[in-house]
């Protein structure tokens, strides 16, 4: 049992990563990561709105996807939660999965109640300017 | 004096009850604990079957005394109330079985299982088989509950039918405000940054459709037999349009549309002729707490036959004619004073 | 790595023992992250809810567009960029203080230490100057069918649409300049509380690495013989950058 | 001392223990005041819990006399409260202010903190077999900030303005804005800051039980051998620890709402005839953000109640509970389900349809775990050899109650009947009786049950057995009637229904309610003087296990509540959470295996 064993619950010591190779590697993939994105908002912008829906939509997705994969690379080897085991792992990962829910279903009512100020409840019809959001001249001039 | 003769009974109980207390103690230190023990056993186990029994008699006494004065006697008010009328008796049903049981298994076992020296607890950690079972039919039961209910559910969440009669309802502290489309079928917008003191609701005058909007207070006409589409809007805190003969709540909530809609079966008249209460009255509780005055936030639905209604409706005069005293036709200012003083008719506020 | 020191077939849930291996300390401060996750998830839920049930929003790359000392360059993104960088540099230095700690070499985790410090405070710098860029910030809102000046606040947020010329040549002000419409309130009260919670947990975070700094100078973990405070408090400040990670998606990228 | 010998065997935590020795000369202020003894931190929160359980229920049986007697005045009323009850009639904004109390204190101080704050204290490392709590530091502080977030609660009741007066649940806007109403003036900040401080309480409480449980179980007992209590606490500090934030998030917001002019909860509002510049937020999102803890609240009070019924009910009826795992894994479902359902409070929000289908699907699924546990607790009495200790009396109480106050759900969770029950009496029977009086019962229970262990001395049977009859029977008689009123339409949350057609016929029954709720919070006075009474002068404990249980709490010494060290247990390799087994009586968790023992498990 290595020295620096805290406290009487741990009964066989961690070896705990032996040279810094790791970590500045994942230094390396967070910034490359987050250049991607950088890029891809930048991307978004550049278009001023003119992309289609569908397109925008799976840009920001893939935002989403890259952000997690680098939370992934934090939690796992500068959190070291990759090195712990299996059991304990779970008990992190297993309570996240709540936050499906909680995101679908928030934004889900937080659509509808879109839905219901513009319609008055259904009373009206939706008013149609919904894609006058970038206009043209808005971006250069400032 | 009363109070405080309640207060010194109080008291009073409660040395006694200490006394007796105190004393079973010397007792039971007498006679033995283990003696004592076992008679509180049979006491309890007693009391507690006693209790299953006149538990059952007193549930059914008060039903007896106080189903009548719930809303089921009388039926639903409402058409489409009525599916969950036949909802509310099955549930009822289902429950009211499991309950019967569950308390009757409960209570019966606790007498019959009470302490006794030749009888030996009988080992029985677990058996998947039963447990599957009471896992298996709750299940079942309770996804036929969840269609049943779903189905009615987006029946009534559904679109109002296109014909439907429409009424804005707006709830503030503490009263009901409701306008109604006029002629056009459509409600004038709305701004609230627009209200004034004449203008209480915010309406938007400068759409062309505002201009025929009528515009009541505390109580609303709606013709029987043709579904009524309420459009729900708060102007200080939430609200909720409770309309407990027709079987629906809705909240209003500042901000954000809401509505509900239903279907009259029976005019006011023709209620109050079936409870037997001349006073009967279809009343707006605001079910939502809303402040000092939540409880004295009534409003009340007049469901008129159609001619009624017809005529109700060409008495009243457009909110616009009485902001805009000059654009009126000649004959609608002289009524519009009167019609102002109808619609005041807001409960006071008890306080 | 572990699995080699750890012999295959051990009881973990027998008791006697944590299940997991990890001193309770680590535990509970791993359990207190995932209690935080929800405060901050609620934050950017209740964000996400509030920008799905408005038509409109203000478009980060037009609002995040200054650059200390250059003027009025029209640089998206290009600061917070800055930002991520120096919270990501603080980690790595942070992670390399827990790393020299295993090893129990003092030096080592003060000077790395140091670092995250200074890595923080440059963050809580970046943030200030980004604060006070954007509440000092001159808009020309179009309010009340008059223009006004304004910057972005709880209160104020001048990132509406833009009104078009037409319509300001027709109101009689001068159809050349870019005035918007005022935007959605919630956008500056959500921008300010979330990056100001998460900014107290930055500065909260250096706090704690101080006094950790410190305890190392003492030679506090050298008498006790392990470095675990300095795990903890990694782990606390790797969460910080963990939440920049969703706020900076959130705020700046979509 | 000699049984003190015995257990004084290996311990696992030998390191600790030389570091803990000197704990054993303390001050009274270290022993009593600010201690880190997990017993005496139970207590604490117990006393407290107390304390404010009698202040909650007098609130209650003071805005019962105006429901009961809308009609006459109590001039003694005008010599306690002052300005709130003119004339001696209760003023309304003074009755809702009391309903907003009374509803905060039971659920958040009595039933949450008094409830799992003492039983999770005192029973975690007694059954386990820890040493203490995993940081008996935090411990500590989690019972000062709970004391805090009373001392401001407390304060918040002699503001001028009075204390918060929007209902437990404080929607905004009518809390967010001070002209809404007069609760929602300073009284309402410090709900607020109160409620912050009672998160921390529970949320250092809640990380604490859970690393206890998990890290520091003794040698040998694995988490299939954790008594139910403790299965039950840990699923509840899980509930507290993951939901409370989302509920520290919305009051920051809502604060943020009163105080700094942002627009999180508030669009379009004209209040008192001023226009507010206020727009696109959401008085929903408040709500959606609260039951995402409110609903696992209801949880966080019931589970310890469970878990402590499952284990009396297994000792008094000299049978192992039915269905152990059975127990354990419909305790994770209801944890699981308890995050995924809340918005079944807002059927009538305006909640989308599609959505709202969702959330009565989950909510009915919560029905089936319960079925589970109340056939298991059905079946642990089937052919047992019943002792009715007081204990076992609320602990069958509780299970009457609990299907009674949970079928009710049925409806409730149901959205086409939720939009003719909601907010009304019906809602006020359904959870005062499943989440109120059964949580209480469960209390009780745990409180009849481990007193002799806490403080070394027995209650008074003949006192605790009229508090038992009392209560039961004044309960139902109290909320049975209330269905009636709900199927009526009647709406909770009126100061006065005489102005309604539609509800003003109750005034009798209602007059017969508020009758017999004070007769019951009399009884609960009873229980509160035996308490204190037995406490000093109760009949003394002369042996070790008095009630014949196998949990390890019972093998150590008659009154640990003083023994300031730690308490050891004597190491054991296999143990069975067994009675009745193979022709003994019980077996102690403590007791090896013996060679003629079957296989329970």
């Amino acid at each position: 049992m290595s020295s620096h064993v805290s406290s009487p619950e741990i009964t066989h010591a961690p070896e705990h990563a032996s040279g810094t190779g790791r970590i500045w590697k994942t230094f390396w993939v967070l910034s490359i990561l987050t250049i991607i994105e950088l890029g891809l908002g930048y991307y978004l912008y550049s278009q001023h709105g003119g992309l289609s829906h569908g397109f925008t939509l799976a840009t920001k997705s893939l935002i989403g996807i890259l952000t997690l994969a680098k939370a992934y690379y934090i939690v796992s080897v500068f959190m070291h939660l990759g090195d712990e085991i299996r059991n304990f792992i779970m008990t992190i990962i297993v309570p996240l999965c709540l936050f499906i829910w909680f995101i679908v279903a928030f934004l889900w009512d937080g659509n509808s109640w879109k839905n219901l100020r513009n319609t008055d409840a259904g009373s009206r019809e939706a008013p149609k300017t919904e894609k006058v959001e970038h206009a043209p001249e808005q971006g250069a001039k400032h | 004096m009363k109070e405080f003769l309640t207060v010194a009974l109080g008291i009073l109980v409660f040395i006694v009850i200490f006394q007796i207390a105190k004393a079973s103690e010397y007792v039971s230190a007498l006679k033995g604990e283990e003696k004592t023990r076992k008679q509180n056993n049979k006491i309890n186990a007693f009391l507690l079957i006693a209790f299953l029994i006149f538990g059952l008699i007193g549930a059914w006494y008060c039903n007896e005394l106080y189903w009548g004065k719930t809303l089921y006697p009388q039926g639903s008010a409402s058409v489409e109330g009525e599916e969950q009328d036949v909802m509310m008796y099955i549930t009822i049903a289902v429950t009211g079985i499991v309950f019967i049981i569950t308390q009757a298994l409960l209570f019966w076992f606790s007498y019959k299982y009470q302490e006794n020296d030749n009888r030996k607890a009988f080992y029985f950690p677990h058996n998947t088989k039963l447990e599957l079972i009471w896992t298996g039919v709750p299940a079942i039961v309770l996804c036929t509950l969840v269609v049943f209910g779903l189905r009615f559910w987006f029946r009534v969440t559904d679109d109002a039918p296109k014909d439907s009669v429409v009424v804005e309802v707006t709830g503030h502290q503490f009263g009901w405000e409701f306008r109604y489309p006029g002629s056009d079928k459509v409600l004038g917008k709305k701004n609230y940054k627009l209200t004034t003191g004449a203008n209480s609701l915010g309406v938007d005058f400068a759409d062309k459709s505002s201009e025929d909007d009528i515009h009541v207070s505390a109580t609303m006409h709606i013709p029987v037999g043709k579904p009524c589409k309420m459009v729900i809007n708060a102007q200080d805190v939430i609200h909720s349009v409770g309309l407990p003969h027709f079987r629906l709540k809705m909240d209003a909530v500042p901000g954000i549309p809401t509505t509900q809609w239903f279907t009259p079966k029976y005019t006011t008249k023709e209620m109050q002729d079936k409870t037997k209460n001349p006073n009967f009255a279809y009343e707006i509780a605001c079910d939502q707490m809303c402040g000092a005055g939540h409880f004295s936030m009534r409003g009340v639905i007049v469901v008129d036959s159609e001619e009624d209604y017809k005529k109700w409706l060409s008495t009243q005069k457009p909110e616009y004619f009485t902001i805009f005293p000059d654009k009126a036709p000649k004959e609608v200012i002289a009524d519009s004073i009167k019609t102002s003083k109808q619609t005041a008719q807001v409960l006071p506020v008890k306080n | 790595m572990s699995a080699t020191t750890i012999p295959s077939g051990t009881k973990w849930w027998n008791g006697g023992r944590s299940p997991f291996n990890i001193s309770y300390g680590k535990v509970m401060m791993w359990y207190f992250l995932m209690s935080d996750a929800f405060t901050f998830g609620a934050f950017l839920i209740s964000y996400g809810t509030i920008r799905f049930s408005v038509n409109h929003w203000a478009d980060p790359n037009q609002v995040f567009n200054a650059f200390p000392f250059a003027g009025h360059a029209n640089l998206p993104l290009a600061f917070v960029s800055l930002m991520t960088f120096i919270l990501i540099a603080s980690s790595v230095t942070m992670v390399l203080a827990v790393h020299e700690g295993h090893k129990m070499n003092r030096k080592g985790v003060e000077k790395y230490m140091i670092l995250t410090i200074i890595g923080g405070l440059a963050f809580l710098g970046c943030q200030a100057w980004e604060w006070t860029h954007m509440i000092t910030g001159e808009h020309k809102v179009l309010v009340n069918r008059a223009i006004e000046t304004w910057g972005t606040t709880v209160t104020h947020n001048p990132w509406g649409l833009a009104v078009s010329h037409e319509t300001l040549s027709k109101l009689g002000l001068a159809a050349n300049e870019h005035v918007t419409t005022p935007g959605p309130i919630a956008f500056g009260g959500y921008f300010f509380g979330i990056t100001g919670f998460h900014g107290f947990h930055v500065f909260s975070g250096v706090i704690i690495n101080l006094v950790m700094y410190i305890k190392t100078k003492l030679g506090h973990f050298d008498q006790r013989g392990h470095y675990e405070m300095i795990e903890k408090a990694g782990l606390y400040w790797h969460f910080v950058d963990l939440v920049w990670v969703f706020v900076f998606l959130c705020f700046y990228l979509v | 001392m000699s049984s003190v010998a015995t257990l004084h065997g290996e311990g696992v935590h030998s390191a600790h223990d030389a570091h803990h020795e000197h704990h054993h000369h303390e001050t009274f202020i270290s022993k009593y005041v600010f201690s880190q003894d997990h017993k005496m931190i139970a207590k604490q929160f117990l006393v407290t819990g107390i304390i404010w359980a009698i202040i909650g229920g007098l609130f209650s049986v003071i805005f019962r006399l105006q429901l009961g007697y809308p009609e006459s005045t109590f001039p003694w009323l005008e010599d306690f409260l002052g300005h709130w009850a003119k004339g001696g009639k209760l003023q309304p904004e003074f009755y809702y202010a009391l309903v907003t109390m009374h509803g905060t204190i039971l659920v958040f101080f009595v039933l949450t903190a008094g409830l799992s704050g003492t039983f999770a204290n005192f029973l975690i490392p007694l059954q386990i077999g820890a040493r203490d709590m995993a940081s008996p530091m935090l411990n500590m502080l989690s019972y000062w900030f709970f004391f805090l977030a009373s001392i401001i609660m407390f304060s918040s009741l002699f503001v001028q303005t009075g204390p918060a007066s929007g209902g437990w649940t404080i929607y905004p806007p009518l809390s967010a804005l001070g002209e809404a109403s007069s609760g929602s003036k300073i009284g309402m900040d410090l709900w607020l800051v109160s409620m912050a401080m009672f998160i921390v309480s529970s949320l250092l409480g809640g990380l604490n039980y859970i690393t206890t449980i998990l890290n520091m179980r003794t040698k040998g007992m694995s988490m299939t051998r954790l008594p139910l209590t403790v299965w039950s606490l840990f699923f509840t500090a899980v509930l507290g620890v993951l939901s409370f934030p989302v509920l520290l998030s919305g009051a920051i917001l809502l604060l943020f709402d009163r105080n700094l002019g942002t627009s999180f909860y508030l669009s379009d509002i004209v209040i008192a005839g001023k226009i507010l510049p206020n727009e696109g937020g959401s008085a929903i999102l408040f709500q959606h953000l609260f039951w995402f803890l409110g609903h696992p609240e209801v949880y966080i009070i019931l589970l310890p109640a469970m878990g402590m019924a499952s284990e009396i009910l297994s000792v008094n009826s000299r049978k192992p509970i039915f269905g152990y795992m059975a127990m354990v894994t419909s305790l994770f479902a209801i944890a699981i389900l308890a995050f995924l359902v809340w918005a079944h409070h807002m059927f009538v929000t305006g909640l989308n349809p599609f959505l709202g289908s969702f959330f009565v699907l989950l909510t009915l699924l919560i029905a089936v775990p319960s079925a589970i546990k109340v056939f298991n607790w059905l079946t642990t009495l089937w052919r047992g050899n019943i002792r009715f200790t007081p204990g076992m009396m609320f602990a069958i109480g509780f299970v009457s109650l609990f299907i009674s106050g949970g079928l009710t759900g049925i409806f409730l969770g149901n959205s086409a009947l939720d939009l003719q029950l909601h907010d009304t009496y019906f809602v006020i029977a359904h959870f005062h009786i499943v989440m109120g009086v059964a949580a209480f019962f469960g209390m009780f229970a745990g409180v009849y049950h481990w007193f002799p262990k806490m403080f070394g001395r027995f209650l008074n049977n003949t006192m605790a057995y009229i508090h038992f009859w009392v209560t039961i029977i004044g309960a139902y008689l109290i909320f049975w009637p209330m269905h009636y009123e709900g199927l009526a339409g009647m709406p909770r949350r009126y100061y006065d229904y005489s102005n309604w057609e539609s509800f003003k016929m109750f005034g009798g029954l209602n007059e017969f309610i508020s009758l017999v709720s004070m007769i019951v919070f009399a009884a609960q006075l009873l229980f509160v003087f035996n308490f204190f009474y037995s406490i000093f002068k109760g009949r003394r404990v002369t042996t070790q296990n008095p009630w014949g249980s196998n949990s390890l709490e019972w093998t150590t010494p008659i009154n640990p509540g003083m023994v300031t060290g730690p308490v050891k247990y004597r190491k054991f390799t296999e143990e069975l959470y067994d009675y009745a087994k193979d022709g003994k009586e019980f077996i102690p968790q403590n007791v090896p295996v013996g060679e003629d023992e079957t296989d329970g498990h």
